[in-house]
């Protein structure tokens, strides 16, 4: 293996770039270089800013500073066409594909194969797609529309869509959280080839043995800065994880050691066609269950099927011995269940109401006076609320959009808190925020479990996981893979089951 | 690689190629629909009254198509972008009194020429609605409801109360309007070879295919970097043109011309392209179905005068033949969605 | 640093909250009043405000639910239909001699059943509303052409009649101003000041969110759509008794002056935004600057022109000053952030 | 059919509440203010006759307004009654979209002292303080049946084609023509196909043509009393296989329908003249705010160089009988 980094220039450097949105700051001086024919790790936490870097280079974003280069000249992207141009393909997390466009098209529109006399070239542009495919390993037919395609079929098309753009730079947000095995194997060899043939390629991911399957060396991001850059060779994983979390855990887990009381949920056999399958457990009174997991593994929708939001096909839910109707919130909430979602901005806020509205939606009933909300209600207890959770905001008035990702989270929480749930469900409630919030969350979590709620608190984020639950449910495609109690659980156990790897 | 891949693999297979020939049968089957329809009443009105299929009722029929089907095609395009047009009849209007006025002042001009001017003064009208979309961001209901207003009023400001008669234009026009090659009218030609051209454009060209893209998924579109702004001008000036094209055939047909031409036509037209089996909020739908829906509603309005039926049910009919149909290709959607969503899982 | 940027998006936002356009309209409709009565000859008269406000009680009653339904993000184009076959179908009870006291609670019934059926492919099946209302506009003008046909049922009696033109005993108030203040209240305190109006600017706000927060939205806007059914439905009675005559073509295309008017008092299209005040407003603005410009002896032609530029400029205008301003922000903000590295 | 004005009729007939006794020898006043509210402005029928009126109203020494929706619907045409009735105008002179929509703010116009002269198009005797009729309906009536009949010589199947079937006198000559077909022997041979209405929409009025043809193959002469109508349908008929086989008559603009009988579709046709019928209005509704009549029946006036003119029953005056038009007196007319 060469030395890193060779002679040459970097095919790709961003140097100091930051970006805020709002007032949330997603990258702070941010800087990274790739080489062509090295394959380059990128990790970091949830919301460390790796998207928002990639998404710099895929020019979606405009950084508000910093310089990029393109094999050493200073470029400014105007937009994703400049960065296509300029050899930069990219595949999303989030996968964007036309649900009405056939799956070849997708993968070359704009740039669709033509005739001499200008027209779409069909039975090529299908027979390229096919030959992408064949290359992937995925029998999918070039001339079906994308609706419907699963997860990991919509991925596998902005695998081949990126591919075919033969780029000299190729990017990757976490490609293979949706793949299965054979698929990511196939991607592998196809992005090795491309390696090889002097692409360079930047590959995120939260899986460690894919980065050391696949790349040459790691960027290591925290809060939206560089923390190191390495040879994979000269580093350990332990070492970047502490990079990446860089503190020490213990602070940010105020956890209180409650005596539990009664069972007050009780999931039984919850099933639903295509998410999850015959999950069962009980929730005491003053206990913290976490539901860990891969991404992808059913939590939300485990939970979301206990709230109602989402439809079952079978199994019951009871709290405190009564039995919630399916796909009925209501009920749930009249019952005592309050759910905080995890994509807090398509479900839990209305960005362009106010602060006030946000907060007190839930219990807009109960606020009322004579069905009439007038006399202040609402705004005493938005007040009241915001100001338990130390939310920082302009005024009451302000449209929740205005807020930073963090207080967003926390008028999420202040809305449900509230309600004085009995049962209390938290998906990934830090996601997106930043330390020191995590850390106020945590302890409001401890209190409100000493206080008697029960929790069930949805995570991906291992060391919250560890250092928050009383008990932790392990999902793993839809199923309940195992429990762990506080005392057995190890990032190790927890990880095994969540894989399915059997170590222990 | 991992065990839980391996698991994944072995049900999540059979997946791909499923889905394409069911929706292609389900979107054959709509266009199919439409025309079974479409042969069913020919045939009942036809068994009533056979004078239905006689050469000069067809064209007539062909002649009344000609007009929506023009104005069904622009406003296909533009719905297919994820807006709307409400503006087309206005245009026409405007279109046709200020190309009948051309004509009766200057009698020497050309047809061809006449056509660009209706043209041009759509074009013209397209451009303004696909500026107030694109440019002010407003959004297209709104900007063209309000210029339906404003380019009505051009015309009454225009035309004030006069009507310019067939005996005030050329011969050499209004002979157009009725004339034919081999027996079909001049005017559904054009009609048709509009519609061929902007049927081979969408489906054939990359920025015809960019029109499907914009509508389908307008921050995907943005992600892959399609020209938003420029397709969405397009999208309007066509449909502001054909709109213009279409006032220009009216008066050529009509040969009478006055400030209420076009008047409450849009709505006609969104429901032949809705019944037409193109989403009303884009991404999908061709303009050979809006063709064959505009069609459709032509017979039914010719065909119910000759079948001696109530003519008050026409629209009656034609309102609830726009609900049933979107009614249908929901729920037929449904079911490919649902179908496709269990098979493509690959948990459970 | 991000304290600072903060605060510079809190200041913009305390302007944004003087400049909405609910205020803006309610402003330019109180300065165009005072306007017209000093220098529009005839029309600070009572009588004419009498005319004014029978004018535009339709328009008004019909922009109450339509506002709500387009705050929850759909919209119902069938209200001008529905009151031509409610106007039809009271013709034909009242020649088939139904009492006027049984035909006009049937007829707000026959609005909120034809109300139902929108809601119901609009949630039920999901429907994009504006297909389901243009397809049930021209069906429920049918239906009123099939029951009327092209004849006029013009024989009600005097009295009803004349009590829908008349006034307050020797006062200039009309007496429908009475029922149009108590719905308009009524309306306005359902979204300003009752629960389920939190609800239904939440689903038009958010509808995922909405549902996140156990807020029925497909019930709701089924029974938005029945309520503005049964409002057209009272609205086709106003009509035929106002004008003595039961047609099927009554308030023909009067749809898309309500949306104008509902649109014009700052009503997002999108859904999740607009007050009452701000509709009402526009409903006024919208009428009295018509039977201002009539007054002033301005064509027909220049209202038509003048309505359809007020409907765009109301839209146009805001997103050009949120435009003007976020560059303004943009660049205050980059003079407060230390220059970006070479 | 269906309306049911009856009620009405027996309150009172003619103009009731003008005590005013009439002097027939007084001088029209000058400085007269009189509106013109056309069915709709940017109608050439109407246009030709407030052409006519504003020279009339011109030599009375009068101001002269012509305003109006650009609908032709009776609500748009209350705003304007009402506009004009709050500026104060002397009279009004009105071709009402409906015969009983106008009725409350006709009168509350009347109440505060404007007079109310409906002409082309009536409302309900009460309303109003007189009618220009453009015709005796009966006389119109009869005269589109005969032009028909003779044109088909005597015997075959007729279909109408109307404007709007609401349309006040559209029906009162329909009704004219039905009835004359039914007892007037000389038309026992004529049979009446059918009614179609073409909303006075020219693309309406020609697909409707087009309808009756093919539901009447059999059919020998269409009347059409409504100038959108005739035009439209001559149209169709010139440029379709029946020209010169089925008979096209009705109400027409000689303008529009010059070059329909140069070709030989259209043999005869009739119209009084629209000017006229807007001076006589303009006559009518001074004669009356001058007092020189108060529109009770037997009352004469002189309409200048129209003639002396006679308030028939319910205040209606009427022009005189329809012109007839054909190949060898069209070009004598331009309107
Ligand atoms: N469009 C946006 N508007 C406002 N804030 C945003 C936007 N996009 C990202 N952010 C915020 O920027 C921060 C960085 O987000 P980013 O998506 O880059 O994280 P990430 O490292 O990709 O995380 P993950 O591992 O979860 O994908 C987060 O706090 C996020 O909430
Ligand atoms: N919109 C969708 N269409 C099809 N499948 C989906 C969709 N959203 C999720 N899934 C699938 O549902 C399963 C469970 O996803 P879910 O988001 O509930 O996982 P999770 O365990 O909550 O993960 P996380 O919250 O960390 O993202 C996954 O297999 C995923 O691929
Ligand atoms: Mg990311
Ligand atoms: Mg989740």
């Amino acid at each position: 293996m060469p030395a890193w980094p060779p002679g040459e220039r970097p095919a790709v450097r961003l140097t100091g770039a930051s970006k805020s949105f709002g007032s949330v700051v997603a990258l702070r001086d941010a800087s990274i270089d790739i080489h062509a024919g090295e394959a380059h790790a990128l990790v970091g936490e949830n919301g460390a800013g790796k998207s928002t870097l990639i998404k710099i280079l895929a020019g979606a974003h405009r950084p508000d500073s910093g310089t990029l280069e393109i094999d050493g000249h200073p470029v400014e992207f105007s937009g994703t066409a400049a960065a296509k141009a300029a050899g930069i393909a990219v595949i999303y997390q989030e996968p964007t594909l036309f649900p009405d466009l056939t799956v070849a098209e997708n993968i070359f529109i704009g740039r669709q194969p033509r005739t001499r006399f200008g027209l779409i070239d069909r039975a090529r542009m299908n027979r390229e797609a096919s030959v992408l495919f064949d290359r992937l390993g995925v029998p999918l037919a070039p001339d079906r529309p994308a609706r419907g395609l699963s997860i990991a079929d919509q991925q596998v098309v902005e695998i081949a869509k990126a591919i075919s753009l033969d780029a000299r730079v190729l990017i990757m947000d976490e490609p293979t959280a949706a793949l299965s095995g054979v698929e990511v194997d196939r991607l592998f060899a196809v992005t090795r080839s491309l390696r090889d043939d002097g692409a360079a390629v930047l590959f995120i991911s939260h899986r460690f043995d894919e980065v050391e399957a696949l790349c040459d060396r790691v960027t290591v991001m925290r809060d939206g800065a560089r923390v190191s850059t390495d040879r994979l060779a000269d580093v350990t994983i332990d070492q970047i994880v502490r990079r990446m979390v860089g503190r020490e855990l213990g602070a940010l887990f105020p956890k209180e050691d409650v005596d539990a009381g009664d069972v007050i949920l009780k999931v039984d056999g919850l099933s639903r066609e295509g998410a999850y399958r015959d999950v069962s457990f009980d929730v005491r009174a003053g206990e913290i269950v976490a539901l860990a997991g891969l991404v992808g593994a059913g939590r939300s929708e485990v939970v979301q099927g206990i709230f109602g939001v989402d439809p079952r096909d079978s199994g019951s839910v009871q709290v405190d011995g009564q039995t919630l109707p399916p796909a009925n919130p209501r009920a749930a909430m009249r019952a005592g269940v309050a759910l905080v979602p995890e994509d807090r901005r398509q479900q839990g806020l209305l960005l362009d109401l106010s602060i006030i509205r946000n907060a007190t939606l839930a219990r807009r009933h109960r606020l009322s006076t004579l069905g009439f909300l007038i006399g202040g209600s609402e705004r005493r207890e938005a007040e009241e609320w915001t100001g338990r959770l130390q939310t920082r905001y302009g005024r009451l008035g302000d449209p929740a959009a205005t807020l930073s990702g963090g207080n967003q989270q926390k008028v999420v929480l202040a809305k449900w808190l509230a309600t004085g749930p009995k049962v209390l469900i938290v998906d990934e409630p830090t996601r997106g925020i930043d330390i020191g919030t995590k850390a106020e969350v945590h302890r409001l979590l401890s209190s409100l479990a000493a206080d008697g709620v029960a929790i069930v608190m949805v995570s991906s984020e291992l060391p919250e996981v560890l250092g928050m639950a009383d008990r932790i449910l392990v999902m793993r495609e839809g199923r309940l893979s195992g429990e762990l109690s506080r005392a057995d659980a190890t990032e190790e156990s927890v990880m095994f089951l969540a894989t399915g790897r059997e170590a222990a | 690689m991992t065990v839980l891949a391996r698991e994944r693999d072995s049900e999540g297979g059979a997946t791909s190629s499923t889905g394409s020939t069911l929706l292609d049968t389900v979107l054959r089957f709509r266009a199919l629909g439409l025309l079974v329809v479409l042969a069913a009443l020919v045939a009942v009105t036809a068994a009533v009254n056979p004078r239905f299929l006689s050469g000069s009722s067809i064209r007539d029929i062909l002649l009344a198509a000609s007009i929506t089907l023009l104005l069904a095609t622009g406003m296909t395009v533009v719905v297919l972008t994820r807006g709307i047009d409400l503006s087309v009849g206005s245009v026409l209007g405007l279109s046709a009194f200020c190309t009948a006025w051309l004509l009766s002042e200057n009698p020497g001009v050309s047809i061809p020429v006449a056509m660009l001017v209706g043209l041009g003064i759509g074009a013209v009208c397209g451009l303004f609605n696909g500026s107030v979309v694109h440019f002010g961001r407003v959004p297209p209901l709104v900007a063209t409801l309000g210029t339906l207003y404003v380019f009505r009023g051009v015309v009454y400001f225009v035309a004030g109360g006069s009507r310019i008669n067939a005996s005030d234009m050329p011969a050499g026009f209004l002979d157009f309007g009725s004339a034919r090659v081999l027996g079909v009218p001049y005017l559904i030609l054009i009609s048709l070879v509009v519609l061929a051209l902007v049927a081979v454009f969408l489906s054939r060209y990359r920025a015809g295919r960019d029109m499907y893209a914009l509508g389908s998924s307008p921050e995907a579109a943005e992600l892959a970097g399609i020209p938003a702004g420029r397709r969405k001008l397009t999208a309007y000036v066509l449909c502001g043109a054909l709109a213009g094209l279409g006032g220009v055939l009216y008066a050529a047909r009509y040969g009478t011309v006055d400030a209420s031409a076009g008047y409450a036509m849009e709505l006609d037209i969104v429901a032949a392209v809705v019944v037409g089996g193109v989403a009303i909020f884009g991404g999908s739908g061709s303009v050979l179905g809006a063709a064959l829906g505009a069609f459709l509603l032509t017979v039914i309005s010719n065909a119910l005068p000759v079948l001696n039926i109530d003519q008050f049910w026409q629209r009656a009919i034609v309102g609830a033949l726009i609900v049933g149909a979107i009614a249908v290709d929901r729920l037929v959607a449904l079911r490919v969605a649902e179908s496709l969503r269990k098979k493509g899982s690959h948990v459970g | 640093m991000s304290v600072e940027a903060g605060r510079q998006g809190r200041d913009g936002l305390h302007l944004s909250r003087f400049a909405t356009w609910d205020v803006a309209i309610i402003v330019v409709t109180v300065v165009f009043l005072i306007f017209a009565v000093t220098s529009v000859q005839h029309f600070g008269t009572s009588q004419n405000a009498t005319f004014l406000v029978l004018e535009l009680a339709p328009i008004l009653l019909l922009a109450l639910p339509m506002t709500l339904i387009i705050v929850t993000g759909e919209i119902d184009l069938s209200v001008a239909s529905t009151v031509g076959l409610t106007s039809s179908a009271m013709g034909v009870m009242w020649n088939s001699g139904v009492p006027l006291e049984t035909i006009m609670p049937l007829c707000v019934v026959i609005g909120a059943v034809l109300g139902a059926v929108n809601g119901f492919f609009v949630t039920a099946l999901g429907l994009p509303s504006l297909a389901v209302t243009i397809g049930t506009l021209a069906l429920y003008r049918g239906l009123a052409f099939v029951l009327l046909g092209d004849t006029a049922v013009a024989d009600f009696p005097r009295s009803h009649s004349s009590w829908t033109i008349g006034t307050i005993g020797e006062t200039p108030i009309p007496n429908v101003l009475v029922p149009m203040i108590v719905l308009a209240g009524l309306f306005a305190a359902v979204l300003h000041a009752m629960p389920v109006g939190r609800a239904i600017f939440a689903s038009g706000s958010n509808r995922v969110a909405a549902a996140f927060a156990g807020i029925p939205v497909a019930k709701l806007k089924f029974w938005l759509y029945v309520t503005s059914g049964a409002v057209a439905g009272l609205v086709g009675v106003f009509w035929t008794l106002r004008f003595s005559s039961a047609r099927a073509d009554n308030a023909h295309g009067l749809e898309l002056t309500v949306v104008a008017a509902v649109l014009l008092g700052g009503v997002s299209i999108f859904g999740g935004k607009g007050t009452l005040p701000g509709v009402l407003a526009g409903v006024v603005l919208l009428s009295s600057l018509q039977n201002a410009l009539r007054l002033a002896n301005v064509s027909s032609e220049a209202l038509t022109v003048v309505t359809g530029s007020l409907l765009i400029i109301s839209v146009l205008a805001p997103n050009i000053l949120g435009r003007v301003r976020g560059v303004l922000r943009r660049r205050l903000r980059r003079t407060h952030v230390p220059a970006p590295n070479p | 059919g269906g309306t049911t004005q009856d009620s009405q009729d027996d309150t009172d007939s003619g103009s009731d509440d003008s005590d005013a006794v009439a002097d027939p020898d007084a001088d029209y006043e000058s400085g007269l203010s009189l509106a013109m509210l056309p069915k709709s402005v940017n109608n050439p029928y109407f246009e030709t006759s407030s052409e006519a009126a504003a020279e009339v109203v011109d030599e009375l020494g009068g101001d002269y307004e012509y305003t109006g929706p650009s609908d032709a619907t009776a609500s748009s045409q209350v705003s304007y009654i009402n506009t004009v009735s709050q500026q104060g105008t002397d009279v009004i002179l009105l071709s009402a979209n409906d015969p009983n929509a106008l009725c409350s703010s006709l009168e509350q116009a009347r109440a505060a002292g404007t007079v109310v002269v409906t002409f082309d198009s009536d409302v309900d005797a009460d309303c109003r303080d007189a009618f220009v009729s453009q015709v005796d309906d009966d006389a119109v009536g009869e005269t589109l049946i005969e032009m028909a009949a003779e044109q088909i010589g005597g015997s075959g199947t007729v279909a109408i084609l109307s404007a709007t079937a609401n349309a006040t006198n559209q029906n009162a000559w329909i009704d004219v023509i039905e009835e004359q077909i039914e007892t007037n022997p000389d038309y026992a041979d004529i049979e009446l196909a059918g009614v179609a209405y073409g909303d006075d929409e020219d693309e309406k009025s020609f697909q409707e043509t087009q309808g009756l043809l093919q539901a009447n193959p059999d059919l020998d002469a269409i009347i059409s009393p409504t100038t959108v109508g005739i035009a439209a349908a001559a149209r169709y008929l010139s440029s379709s296989d029946q020209q010169g086989e089925v008979a096209l008559t009705g109400l027409g603009t000689p303008n529009q329908m010059r070059e329909y009988v140069e070709d030989g579709t259209v043999t005869e046709f009739a119209l009084w003249d629209p000017g006229e019928l807007g001076e006589l209005a303009v006559y009518t509704g001074a004669a009356i705010a001058s007092n020189i009549i108060t529109g009770a029946e037997g009352e004469t006036f002189t309409a200048g160089d129209l003639g002396e003119y006679t308030v028939g029953e319910d205040g209606v005056v009427t022009l005189g009988p329809p012109a007839r038009f054909n190949a060898e007196n069209i070009d004598d007319y331009d309107f």
